[in-house]
């Protein structure tokens, strides 16, 4: 497992995989979570009328916004952007990727977030105005703890979405089988080492090699789903 | 005339393995299925490993390779080869870098990651940006072995699918350096000499330039029907013509 | 004597989706006086009751024209002046919904709640008036062993008195109570009212209420809705 | 104390306007690069190549250097993929929302969340697997193709639908279910006439979702009978070609401006194709609220 | 004369999380007289109705022990009976919630609810029985201008005049009415005490009220709820 990936000298080492995964899907989510968040709260609570919905519409379309299409701006934009910018290494690498999928995974969350919040009653709402709460407050204090599962089930979605995109880091990760050491490093994930073996062999050590991969990625998530689990069903307590 | 052999014809020829072959591939396609509308023909990449693999597998009709098939391979899956094309792999960098040739010791210690500066060759005082191909390949396959010897890749390569992606690749990043098949080259990337010699067609054609393959297409037993007509059309002249125009060097 | 004005509404009108509700409404209230609001169901009284604390602003497609002034401090204000603040306002004036309207949370967070969106006290501040506005509102000795059990479990007398505890904890100069002993037995109601006649040493209290009796009761004022105008109909002796 | 709190709201304020900004900034350079560069390729001929258009369009003839076959491909896709997974996924909804014992509906939450959090490319990699397992089965008839790829990608979309479905149910209050139980519904009744007319945006919502999910997915596609070449696939057990696939493979293996050029055409029609489908389904969906709710 | 019974409970134990309401209550209704339940609030009277239509059985976390028969079409059903046909029960008996709950419809569809999921009935005939309702309910004049609009954007009085005109549309045997009246005035309540006092001649209507001079006015018999158990009262002469 921990060996490097050289198949050619019969060693079938992911674990460069799973640390490229992670560093690139947790970085994204560091990025994604408080925007979608902020942008969740900009929607719901802070505009109103016109500009609320404009923005609405606006992550509602860009969640149709194909994966592809961020890989596709991704090589032609962002990469050039990110190798001038640092100047150092080929703009393929964990940065580029993980901020494309920012992009990617924000929008699906800010409207779990902004449906959430929409479904706690009304009548919570007023009672909060009437004792003088403002709309921050109101929402800090009735909406939030009591959308807390939306918004928990919001963040499982878009992080097991992180982990599981295959074409972002496929198009701009470089897919260097290596370790990254450094934001600007170009790595591979385990998703895009499926797509790029997968059919290799049916019965050779690396299509296995292929499968210990997807079973890593379902533990991942598998362990993801449950951790998180935990912590909604905590706070559920109220929400009823 | 050569074309008529599929008139009249009806069904499905899946195509799919190494991706220095698809210009060749779809040109053929093209005007077989221009043809004749009922004739369809799909035609998919994924390396020389996998062209081997499907074939073998039965998911596909025909498995291109940019290699010659191991010996093995052709026993498990009995494999018939046809080689309809000659081809070298040519190491390129982007045509903004002044590097143009390399020696065979130079070309390895790049590789292997031990070079990592231009400067070290002569260039731009600029880190290298190394690219290579994934392990179903038949394009790593001959570089590694003619043009490395065996010797090592380093693991912080950005590897690539296919050639034309190579040639992409190499063509956006000015201090990048990769292999691509002789017949994708184009003005997008510049050739490097290899231990001075220019990777053109004559060169591979006189056997001169030592990185070079054929191209093969492979069928699972001896091909039949449709598949056969497939295959002997790009031993036609018209075939060959085709091969010619996308790069290649013909093998009659 | 005269008592000094705390509420004036100039011209008040307001409808919803076009449907004209209250009408060239213009009114006065007494300070610390106790004013019934009465007249037939539909007539626009808990509508009335949200002019004067904004809330009708959270509703969609209604308008209002008119002013709403308040004396706070010793001067009146334009409520609907713009940059007033609402929050401040809705502070000093309670209400208590028509239809109960407890929060998700448990019994003590509900009343506890707009001292902690106010912010700045201590838990055992909070906690003490918790307990005093919860006896106050008669509530103490059926909830007190399950302070902390959710709100919406609560039975429908409990649920308004719940609201009336939590209308109380800011202690706000106005109160506006819509039919708030609805829910609740004789004896109950009779408690609440001993609490209101108490409250409005300090405090002017709009009441609606069908409950005649009540209304004879305890009301300085009566004030009769009709055809969407505010009509006064008898005064205490 | 109420100094710390306005400027706490402050910096609410400024922060969620900030994301906004960001996220819109970014959204727009997406697009608009896209369209910048991709606008002048947009013509019939970035379709239909040389072919004529009614010939491509009656199948009589193939499209070559055009997209025609990539978006059936994808039409295809989705309109198979969705058939599966709407009605197993909102049946399996409502059962869970509200016919499954504790312990079932413990187990199948569990089971769908970690379905749910499933790669697709995992999904891909099982389809996959499957189409090797019946071509040996069944030697020479089945392989990679688009039934296939359809019934993976119905896999995937399958607990979105689930639920959205199970959450918009489980969300409605307990009045608004007791409501209509009083007056004699029966349990069935209350779900169709009350409870699923209630839950219906938030059930719209998770097709939506499901929907774009299938337009758009190309993991899934890559191991299961996407090409690149393919011409209008002519039955459930041909390969094809699909529009994401084909950004994807443009992307980086294009060998020539033009191409290139068809790449960002293909990729302002994706996004077009999905975006359509996003609207006539927010259409629909505000409308049959509207009558499943005010129209006696 | 003595009146047939019509609901018949033993020995009925209630409890929410294991807090118990009511405790062996053993009571009987007689048929077609009307019975106010009274109490002081959070003794149990919601709770006690809902054990006679079986809707607690959708609250999570309570429990019930005992018996309840209702005599329909001449003989005693033991209505927690396994297999007992639920929906059918509700069709027979009618209830009126304390907090009026409204469904997100149109005011028309509200009321048409019932028939439409017994279903059999033609447009024209629901229409009809709609209005009548309507009207019974006193309400048809104030809505016949907008049935199709949001029911919940009426008033708190019309709300609860909603629902009795929903409860009364299947024609129930029994009627079970939490507080019907407590928002609505005067006149209104005393309208809605003659139709009650009116559907009497074919309908048990049990009738949870605090409004003593209604009770006093209108029930045959009254029964106090008092720690759990139901204690008869009263009867009139
Ligand atoms: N869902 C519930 N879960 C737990 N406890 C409940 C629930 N509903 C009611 N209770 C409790 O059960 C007791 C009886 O409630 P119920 O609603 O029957 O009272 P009630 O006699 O109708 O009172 P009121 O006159 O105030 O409406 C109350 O103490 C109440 O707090
Ligand atoms: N949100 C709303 N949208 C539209 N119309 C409304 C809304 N709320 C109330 N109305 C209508 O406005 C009128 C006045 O309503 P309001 O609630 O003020 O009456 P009320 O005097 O409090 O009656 P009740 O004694 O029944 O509570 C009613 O006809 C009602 O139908
Ligand atoms: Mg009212
Ligand atoms: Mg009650
Ligand atoms: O032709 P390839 O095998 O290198 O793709």
């Amino acid at each position: 497992m921990t060996q490097p990936w050289a198949p050619h000298l019969g060693q079938f080492g992911i674990q460069p995989m799973i640390v490229g995964t992670l560093a690139i899907s947790l970085l994204s989510m560091l990025f994604a979570f408080p925007l979608s968040l902020g942008c969740a709260i900009l929607i719901s609570v802070v505009s109103r009328g016109t500009v609320s919905w404009l923005l609405r519409k606006m992550v509602e379309m860009m969640t149709g916004i194909p994966t592809v299409i961020y890989g596709f701006v991704g090589i032609f934009l962002l990469v050039p952007l990110v190798r001038e910018f640092f100047a150092a290494g080929s703009g393929m690498c964990v940065l580029s990727a993980a901020l494309m999928l920012t992009l990617l995974v924000s929008p699906t969350m800010i409207l779990f977030f902004c449906e959430s919040f929409a479904r706690v009653p009304d009548s919570y709402g007023k009672a909060v105005l009437a004792v003088g709460g403002t709309e921050i407050q109101k929402f800090f204090h009735v909406t939030l703890p009591n959308s807390w599962p939306g918004v928990v089930i919001g963040f499982t979605l878009a992080l097991g979405r992180a982990l599981g995109d295959t074409l972002i880091a496929l198009m701009i990760a470089g897919n260097a089988v290596q370790t990254p050491n450094s934001l600007l490093d170009s790595a591979r994930t385990l998703t895009s080492h499926i797509a790029l073996v997968f059919a290799a062999d049916y019965e050779s050590l690396e299509f296995k090699a292929i499968f210990a991969c997807g079973i890593f990625l379902y533990l991942f998530t598998t362990i993801l789903v449950m951790a998180v689990r935990l912590l909604g069903v905590g706070r559920e307590r109220w929400a009823r | 005339a050569a074309l008529d052999a599929f008139k009249g014809e009806k069904g499905e020829i899946r195509i799919a393995g190494g991706t220095a072959h698809i210009p060749v591939m779809k040109e053929a396609a093209a005007r077989i299925m221009g043809l004749n509308p009922d004739i369809q023909i799909s035609i998919a990449g994924g390396g020389s490993g996998v062209g081997v693999k499907q074939v073998g597998e039965g998911l596909v009709d025909i498995g291109n390779t940019g290699r010659t098939p191991t010996e093995d391979e052709v026993k498990q899956y009995s494999l018939q080869m046809f080689k309809w094309a000659i081809d070298g792999v040519a190491i390129v960098v982007n045509p903004a870098n002044k590097i143009r040739s390399l020696s065979q010791d130079q070309a390895a210690a790049i590789f292997a990651g031990k070079i990592t500066n231009w400067k070290e060759v002569g260039g731009d005082d600029k880190q290298i940006n190394l690219y290579t191909r994934d392990e179903a390949s038949g394009t790593r396959e001959v570089f590694w072995e003619k043009a490395l010897k065996k010797g090592d890749i380093a693991a912080t390569a950005n590897v690539i699918v296919s050639n034309g992606a190579m040639k992409g690749a190499v063509s956006q990043d000015p201090y990048g350096i990769g292999y691509v098949s002789v017949g994708h080259i184009d003005e997008t990337v510049a050739p490097v000499a290899f231990n001075g010699i220019e990777p053109s067609m004559e060169n591979v054609k006189e056997g001169k330039y030592p990185v070079a393959r054929g191209l093969f297409s492979n069928t699972k037993g001896e091909p039949a029907g449709l598949v056969k007509k497939f295959i002997d059309y790009l031993f036609t002249e018209e075939g060959q013509q085709i091969v010619v125009e996308k790069g290649f060097i013909s093998v009659q | 004597m005269e008592k000094a004005v705390k509420i004036r509404t100039e011209n008040l009108c307001f409808s919803y989706n076009g449907r004209t509700i209250l009408h060239k409404t213009s009114i006065e209230f007494a300070e610390r006086e106790i004013t019934a609001i009465v007249g037939p169901s539909g007539s626009g009284k808990s509508t009335f009751l949200l002019t004067l604390n904004r809330l009708w602003e959270a509703i969609p497609r209604c308008s209002l024209q008119g002013t709403v002034a308040m004396n706070f401090d010793g001067s009146f204000h334009d409520i609907y002046r713009e940059g007033y603040p609402v929050t401040r306002l809705r502070r000093q004036v309670g209400m208590v919904f028509q239809i109960p309207n407890p929060l998700p949370m448990s019994i003590y967070r509900n009343v506890a709640f707009p001292l902690q969106l106010k912010g700045g006290l201590t838990k055992e501040t909070i906690r003490a008036q918790v307990e005093d506005c919860l006896r106050k509102a008669r509530l103490w000795d059926e909830v007190h062993d399950r302070l902390h059990s959710s709100a919406l479990d609560l039975s429908g007398g409990q649920q308004q008195r719940l609201c009336i505890a939590r209308a109380l904890i800011l202690q706000p100069e106005v109160l506006l109570l819509d039919e708030p002993t609805s829910a609740l037995d004789h004896a109950t109601a009779a408690a609440i009212e001993e609490l209101l006649l108490e409250l409005k040493k300090n405090c002017t209290i709009l009441l609606v209420s069908h409950y005649l009796n009540q209304v004879t009761r305890i009301a300085d004022t009566v004030i009769e809705l009709h055809n969407g105008t505010l009509v006064r109909k008898g005064e205490k002796a | 104390m109420g100094e710390v709190r306005r400027l706490q709201e402050a910096g609410v304020l400024v922060f969620s306007w900030l994301c906004g900004v960001l996220l819109l900034g970014a959204v727009i350079a997406v697009i608009g690069y896209l369209f910048v560069h991709g606008w002048r390729s947009i013509s019939l001929s970035l379709i239909f190549g040389a072919t004529p258009p009614l010939d491509a369009l009656l199948m009589k003839r193939h499209v070559f250097n055009g997209l025609f076959p990539a978006v059936v491909g994808t039409l295809s896709l989705i309109v198979l993929s969705v058939c599966w997974a709407i009605p197993i996924g909102m049946a399996s909804g409502i059962y869970l929302a509200e016919y499954a014992g504790a312990g079932t509906k413990a187990f199948l939450n569990l089971f769908f969340d970690i379905l749910a959090g499933l790669p697709s490319i995992v999904v891909g990699l099982f389809g996959f697997s499957a189409a090797i397992f019946l071509n040996r089965l069944f030697p020479g008839s089945i392989h990679p193709c688009l039934l296939i790829s359809s019934i993976a990608l119905a896999f995937l979309v399958l607990p979105y639908i689930i639920r959205t479905t199970q959450m918009a149910l489980e969300g409605l209050p307990l009045s608004a279910r007791l409501t209509a139980l009083s007056l004699g519904a029966s349990k069935l009744q209350n779900i169709t006439h009350v409870l699923l007319p209630q839950s219906l945006s938030g059930i719209v919502s998770g097709v939506i979702l499901a929907i774009g999910r299938c337009a758009e997915d190309t993991a899934v596609i890559m191991l299961t009978g996407v090409v690149a070449s393919a011409g209008v696939p002519r039955s459930l057990f041909s390969h094809y070609e699909a529009l994401p696939f084909y950004i994807y493979y443009i992307s980086s293996q294009y060998t020539d401006r033009e191409e290139l050029a068809t790449g960002y055409g293909a990729a302002i029609i994706l996004l077009c194709i999905c975006m359509v489908l996003f609207l006539t389904a927010f259409v629909i969906k505000r409308q049959v609220s509207y009558h499943a709710l005010y129209r006696a």
